[in-house]
């Protein structure tokens, strides 16, 4: 069962866990990317782009479940400001095996990064404002699935 | 009949041309991404300045990614972004 | 920091999550692995070394600490009798970078399953009891760790 | 003045010899893991069945994993016990 959720509300990580436990197996591995204080960030705006986001989510989910034997998979995903210490993502997988659950989550969270369509702009406690680049390392870790693959 | 294309932009490319979306009328020979891009750099000012470096930008029909070779067929909305950096 | 619990308490993922976040960074990794119903399974009952067995998770701990830019870690087992769908162990491991708190969380799984001092029984539910053997998989998972560092 | 050393057995190993700990007197020549499981061979019975095959069993001295050539060194405490299977 795949759920996707993108929107302004917090998850709660325990429900979650349940949802995706209920679906049977054993392991469950699960991520949470939270906006991380490096000294002066204020806050973080998310944008999205709604009519493609849960798609390219879905899509995700789908090649996840194509290459691993999962259960579940959860990804929720906030937009909207978020503040120093809040939660902006979740990726749960369930499978019968550990490293099935915990590489297929690696693998969604590495895609989702470099795939799905979000846009963070942080804003400084002096008040300036930046869109966040895109890392060199998001992007290789990215390329490595797919070269696994061939 | 002129075919038309909407254009949705995101994040700082759609913050530096102070626009969520727009409406394009296509013309003879505009068959690709890069083909829509070129006529937006035409417009100068700008649209010349953001969409000059392809590279900077990525580019999705009807909310799947594409290439600037990529043919637009029937596709009704592109989207045009800086890479992308949730999670 | 490091919190060790070895006992027959169930665990909160919510409460052991916050604890984590609350030690900083923003990418906090996490597996839960739980009593899998494999067709006929009655419950588990997990024996340990209580001597050994927080001082052997100890040590799993802070080789990932050393191994992984980690500010906290959380390692749960339970002992004592448990259902199918119970839990058995939760392992947090939170940082400044996806790729370590998922990298350390697993090492961290892989290193208990052959170094902790647990051992399973199940009881059927034809009311057979069998001790739970080592699995090659298991033995090949935690050396691959090992063949990464030379 | 004779060694002791206490001997604690975990899972089947406890199960089949019926027993969680008990002490030994360490004789003249026993100075390793090995050592002590010849000695314990050589009740017979059970333990010769258990005992005979290191292969099926792991050890720890005072809590720390130890091989069969391990000396005893001062150790108080040796644990004989089957592959670990928890998580």
């Amino acid at each position: 069962m795949i759920r996707i959720s993108v929107g302004p509300d917090d998850f709660d990580i325990a429900v979650e866990t349940a949802r995706v436990s209920g679906q049977g197996g054993g392991a469950i591995a699960s991520f949470i990317g939270q906006v991380r204080d490096d000294g002066n960030l204020q806050s973080l705006a998310l944008e999205h782009y709604p009519a493609m986001t849960e798609k390219a989510l879905h899509k995700i989910a789908e090649t996840a479940r194509a290459d691993w034997p999962l259960h579940a998979v959860t990804i929720i995903h906030r937009v909207g400001k978020l503040a120093v210490g809040d939660n902006i993502v979740l990726v749960i997988t369930g499978s019968d095996h550990r490293g099935a659950a915990i590489e297929a989550c690696s693998f969604i969270m590495d895609k989702l990064k470099t795939v799905a369509p979000f846009w963070k702009k942080e804003t400084r406690t002096d008040g300036t404002t930046k869109w966040i680049e895109e890392r060199a390392s998001d992007v290789d870790a990215s390329q490595k699935w797919d070269l696994r693959k061939n | 009949m002129a075919r038309s294309l909407d254009i949705v932009y995101f994040a700082w490319v759609r913050e530096r041309l102070g626009l969520d979306q727009e409406q394009v009328a296509l013309g003879e020979g505009i068959e690709t991404i890069a083909d829509v891009v070129m006529m937006l750099v035409a417009r100068g000012g700008v649209y010349a300045e953001i969409f000059a470096d392809l590279a900077k930008l990525r580019f999705a029909l009807d909310q799947d990614y594409g290439l600037p070779a990529s043919p637009l067929g029937s596709a009704k909305e592109l989207a045009i972004f800086p890479p992308v950096t949730g999670g």
